[in-house]
């Protein structure tokens, strides 16, 4: 990377710190830095702060509202916002479907969708797994049949997280038979408003309600809605994939983790003395924060061979790996911090009434979040499946 | 025999389905389980014959705890029917006996050990709450079932004798006892107890001054022991839904279990769980065989147990994927039955402690 | 297991330990415990002492010279000779292919080899693995073709330990080709000083000659050395892999190289003060203790189901597992505990002659242990192959 | 354009196969290799550009460390050309230079660093020998390549400043010094050394009266980087072969490396790599940058390669089975060099320890 790249990243760390310090709503980085729920409000405020200064859009280019970030600064974007303890940059409209649009959508689809998704005037959901098709996707089974200038759509998705607050959901579709089940996928905008279209919660073992199933019933698709050709889903879903996977947020995450657990262990007692002076513990302490360190030295090496062009495509699943591990050990490493605290659990006391009914402030949040945390080697594409990717992409070994 | 009768009732009056009503109702836990138990006769397996029991060390007991675990029981059974029972029978007077044992049978009083006063599961906790003038001061964390117990058996300070920690037992609904309820992960119920003067009978059997300090510690260690059974029943239960599920769950056009990499994982767990049960047996035995080195098998048991049960209820979850981290299957309710397990009567670090402590000499 | 049985086999355990401390050669006991070569004059030596009280062959029935020992006594006599340092029960014979010979042989064959295997006057060698048949043994290419009275075998056998003593090989040879490749293959006892036998030495990496290479160019060997029928071959194979596989050594292998290394680390500085006080190393120890608890309690637990007619055919390939991963660990961290004695190596120095050019007596042997030791998981069936093993038979998944 | 010409030479002059012949003699090393690196100007690179170098730092040194490792180098390249020649550049008088600089560009000097002490890894040896009367006493073990040294730096207290450790030059056939030559575990040569008033020469540079130690410091730090490098090389070629390995192998039929349970260890392994990787090159970066917190990165750096190191060399010999142990294959002699560099100049608890002492602040 060169320096003038360099310099305009340090540059807008500085204005991201500032406004981690000033700008932000401080009554939502109170809930998020205790990893409370936030409600839809919360986060639409939350996102409009970040576009006051186009930040929410600011990795995409300019003809579009963007900032034209380079890799550099959207790493930075996510790693600053995570270490000051941010929520979550919701990504469905910005990071997923925008940029589907603006690539391959038509004038209209880009002058219908793309103002209200920058602004957060929209809340997008994504269809993309169902029960039969999680780590195999392309075995999807929703199906939508051309009927005139609609598509009538059947089928049901699930882990559709926040559906219950989406207005659009970006959904692949199979609409037609192909004897190589990635053909015949196409890539659909649904009104969620549409007539069939029912959403079920679905509770995750933090007993918090993040995900959904969605059931699509006979749903009337305009044909307009579709995005490139039919057929083309699954090389828009792989673009989609491809953007989806920039992480600066598991570098910031993992500091700000670590420093939480850092001070709950200098806080919390342990037999008369300090929980941080437990050797095995502090030690376990001291294992992590290399592994953060290493998380942290292989993201940016990954960035400064993306952006020299040397870029492999094995590099996003590695640090996907790496990132979803780490932070893993680090949140359980903070649940067994707590102690008796970590053991108990009041989900009443989760959207920021209340404390839990033992530990510190954030005691609750803390525990709701490593088992919610859970999921983040499943979704996104499974340990398991980033393997398979690296062993065959990189290493060039067939099943 | 009580293997077998247990493995029946649960099978088909405890499925995870129908344990869906207790879990959400108020006490957190089944009164028609309760009572059949107390009909059963395994509230009283550790009373003497003419209580009505089987005078059972913690061995015989084991099949009861590992159907706590297999089938994610709420019911105080540890609580009462194995730690709490277990201090009354070495500490109580005859009088308190008989007062408190046929009750203790029939699963008409429910009694919790409320001893844990801080957070830190690291280290052995030092008791603070003392007894004077023949009331209670001071307070308890995180009391497993203190939510739902009658009686309370307390531990504290006795002023008058240098400090050493007695036993006492209190009404669960006296004056100046408050009780905060809530649910512990595993969505059974807890309390944080605040004693402030609260009246209090000591256990009075008689017995040397430390009696009931030595009565704690051997309550802790059948408490530890009979939470490896749990853990062993939880763990097999979930290593075989997990088995299943490679077997049943396609993706790619076969089972998930055909793929080698999940195959040698199951193959991983599977041996944790060899090693968890070997274990635990040898817990079991150095309890009731009063061998030398017991806390070294007791606390090597459950270190090995806790670390082994993180580690088969992560992948547990891991290999179901999404649908291992939903609420709606019973996987994630192992997960959390398992951390619980993890922090109760100290967890991992401390138990490592414990037996590395025994570990100095050279050689063994 | 019965009270007789458990009394039975204190009262052995209680022979061997005096046998350690007193009858056994010091001479041997001194090398092999500091994990130095032995020659053959010294394993033939420390064979006949173990005959000398009927141990060698203690596991053999009565009627062909044994003591009928159980399962319990077997495991005693291993574990107990292991916790004391003493060197390796030659296995070839007494434990291969003895207990092949008197459940498949004829009388003749019985009344010929079972002696002088029992009383040590023939060595053995194990001729099973090819360059091509490793892991699948059932891919071996030796073939043995019936000329009258004899059988002309070509092909080549790897990895044969002590091939260049041995006086016999016991010998899967392929006499016929069959759809299922476990057809096919025979048991043959092969004298190596026919005609055609050309023994190649090979170095392993601790640089001393263990294995051999075994060419055999049109060797004859008459056909009552067949064991077995014809074809038979696998079915013997897999007998005498099942009576390989017992784990008393392990065990006391584990705890001697446990105590060693306790030893070590309270002798050896580090900074000022002992190695033990290092809290990190110390705790390494600790933990590998725990897994050596671990390992003994699955040992015994596995005896009494053996013995209480429950053993699942998985057990012996957990307890090779562990056994294995758990004392290449306890090597390792012996290793790391000699500081710069562990990367100084003189294998001239490990038969006994000098001191290695650093740290103590035992600095080399150590070392030369670790090295070698690294294909514990290899032979005998790879971890690999323990793992499909336990998969397959205990979880009933299919590949 | 090094990196180029290095693998080119040992990819046509440094084969494994041609490597015997040098392993096996009683030098350890290949006297024709050696000179043409000399003649290549590689042993020249840290010397000034009026000595015929290119004044280059440890990172650009970077690539020849990392064909010592990916082709198992035998010569004294990081004994002499990267520690011993930056003690001289920092230390010695320009006297002292003018002397030893040139015949290190060209090979017909070696320098050895003379400093450990005792046997532990386990932390910084503390240095006892002492310099008085113009004489060195004491004794060093494990000294790499001072077995075919011509000269040794030595490491002594200087008994009239204090007790300040100080540098001095030795002739490595001078009166007095005992030199005990044997191999590391790799087929590099090394020596044990005593010093019975040996005649010595001080680095005379003028400086501070801890610049000695200061440059003792650095080297050590260079010496920590180039064997991150040195290690990388053998990592990477290691895991090349292993995947080569699982291609070309066939067992039940088809390739092992089709394996699943295979492929994702070897996966593990590669992200080691990538890791060891973009660690090793941080710690360059730290090196030459003098940022803030370098021994953080430097140590960091170091304790995250052993432990990568040992899995990825354990790992090569398991996947490679019963040929993996062998002598004769490449795969063993990895295993063995990269035991070696978890030791010299300290081992994974040393660098963990100096890691995890910059880790004591809350936050980062």
């Amino acid at each position: 990377m060169s320096l003038e790249q360099w310099q305009r990243a340090e540059r807008l760390r500085v204005e991201i710190q500032e406004f981690c310090r000033s700008g932000m709503p401080s009554d939502i980085l109170r809930k998020s830095s205790r990893h409370l729920m936030l409600n839809k409000d919360e986060y639409v405020r939350w996102m409009r702060a970040l576009q006051s200064r186009g930040w929410a859009v600011g990795h995409w280019p300019r003809e579009h509202g963007g900032l034209d970030w380079s890799a550099l600064e959207r790493f930075v974007f996510e790693d600053e916002l995570a270490r000051a303890g941010c929520p979550w940059v919701i990504p469905f409209g910005v990071k997923y479907v925008g940029p589907v649009i603006y690539t391959f959508g038509t004038e209209p689809q880009k002058r219908r969708f793309l103002p209200p998704i920058a602004a957060t005037d929209q809340w997008w959901a994504q269809g993309y797994s169902e029960p039969g098709a999680g780590s195999d996707l392309a075995a999807l089974r929703t199906a939508a049949e051309l009927h005139g200038d609609h598509y009538i759509v059947n089928g049901q998705k699930c882990w559709t997280t926040y559906a219950q607050w989406a207005d659009w959901m970006f959904c692949l579709v199979r609409t037609a038979r192909d004897e190589r089940v990635q053909n015949g996928i196409s890539f659909l905008l649904i009104d969620l408003r549409s007539p069939g279209v029912t959403i079920r919660p679905v509770r995750t073992m933090d007993l918090c309600h993040h995900v959904n199933e969605v059931w699509l019933d006979n749903v009337r698709v305009p044909v307009e809605n579709r995005v490139g050709e039919e057929g083309a889903g699954w090389k828009l879903a792989k673009f989609l994939l491809a953007n989806e996977r920039t992480y600066g947020a598991g570098v910031g995450e993992a500091w700000f983790a670590l420093a939480r657990l850092k001070t709950l262990a200098a806080d919390m007692s342990c037999g008369g003395a300090r929980l941080i002076s437990n050797s095995g513990f502090h030690r376990r302490i001291d294992e992590l924060e290399l592994r953060v360190v290493a998380l942290e030295a292989l993201s940016y090496q990954a960035l400064a061979d993306m952006m020299s062009g040397a870029e492999s495509s094995a590099e996003a699943s590695m640090l996907k790996l790496r990132a979803s591990e780490v932070y893993q050990d680090l949140i359980e490493t903070t649940v067994d911090a707590l102690g008796y605290a970590g053991i108990a659990y009041d989900p009443g006391t989760l959207h920021g009434e209340g404390p839990p009914p033992l530990g510190p402030d954030d005691a609750g949040g803390i525990l709701r979040y490593h088992l919610y945390n859970r999921a983040a080697t499943i979704y996104g594409g499974s340990s398991e499946i980033q393997r398979n990717i690296i062993a065959k992409s990189a290493l060039g070994l067939q099943p | 025999m009580l293997r077998q009768s247990i493995e029946r009732y649960t099978a088909e009056h405890y499925t995870f389905e129908g344990r869906w009503a207790a879990l959400k109702s108020p006490r957190a836990y089944s009164e028609q389980a309760w009572s059949d138990y107390g009909h059963f006769g395994w509230l009283a397996l550790r009373l003497p014959q003419e209580s009505g029991g089987v005078a059972a060390g913690v061995r015989t007991t084991a099949p009861l705890m590992e159907a706590v675990g297999a089938r994610l029981l709420l019911e105080p059974i540890l609580a009462s029917a194995i730690v709490g029972t277990g201090l009354i029978l070495r500490r109580a007077s005859a009088d308190q006996k008989a007062q408190l044992l046929p009750k203790l049978a029939d699963g008409t009083l429910k009694v919790a050990f409320a001893h844990q006063e801080t957070l830190n599961a690291f280290s052995e906790d030092a008791i603070s709450s003392e007894y004077r003038g023949g009331a209670v001061h001071g307070s308890k964390v995180a009391v497993l079932h203190a939510d739902c117990a009658n009686r309370l058996i307390v531990s504290a300070r006795k002023r008058d004798v240098g400090g050493t920690v007695s036993l006492y037992i209190v009404d669960a609904v006296a004056r100046g006892l408050r009780r905060q309820r809530f649910r512990l992960l595993d969505g059974r119920g807890a309390a944080n107890l605040s004693f402030d003067g609260v009246e209090a009978e000591p256990l009075n059997a008689s017995g040397a001054i430390d009696a009931d300090q030595a009565a704690i510690a051997a309550a802790l260690e059948e408490a530890i022991v009979a939470s490896c059974s749990e853990a062993l029943g939880a763990i097999r239960a979930l290593n075989a839904a997990t088995n299943q599920y490679l077997k049943s769950r396609k993706q790619f056009g076969r089972p998930i279990g055909a793929n080698q990499a999940l195959q040698h994982r199951m193959v991983e767990m599977h041996l944790l769980e060899q090693e968890v049960r070997a274990l635990t047996l040898a817990a079991q035995r150095a309890l009731s065989e009063l061998e030398v080195g017991r806390t070294r098998i007791i606390s090597g048991a459950r270190a090995f147990t806790c670390s082994a049960a993180r580690r088969i209820a992560a992948e547990a979850v891991q290999m179901h994927g999404g649908i291992g981290v939903s609420d709606e299957l019973d996987v994630s309710h192992y997960y959390r039955r398992l951390m619980v397990l993890g922090t109760l009567f100290g967890n991992r670090e401390c138990h490592f402690g414990r037996f590395a402590a025994t570990c100095e000499a050279i050689g063994h």
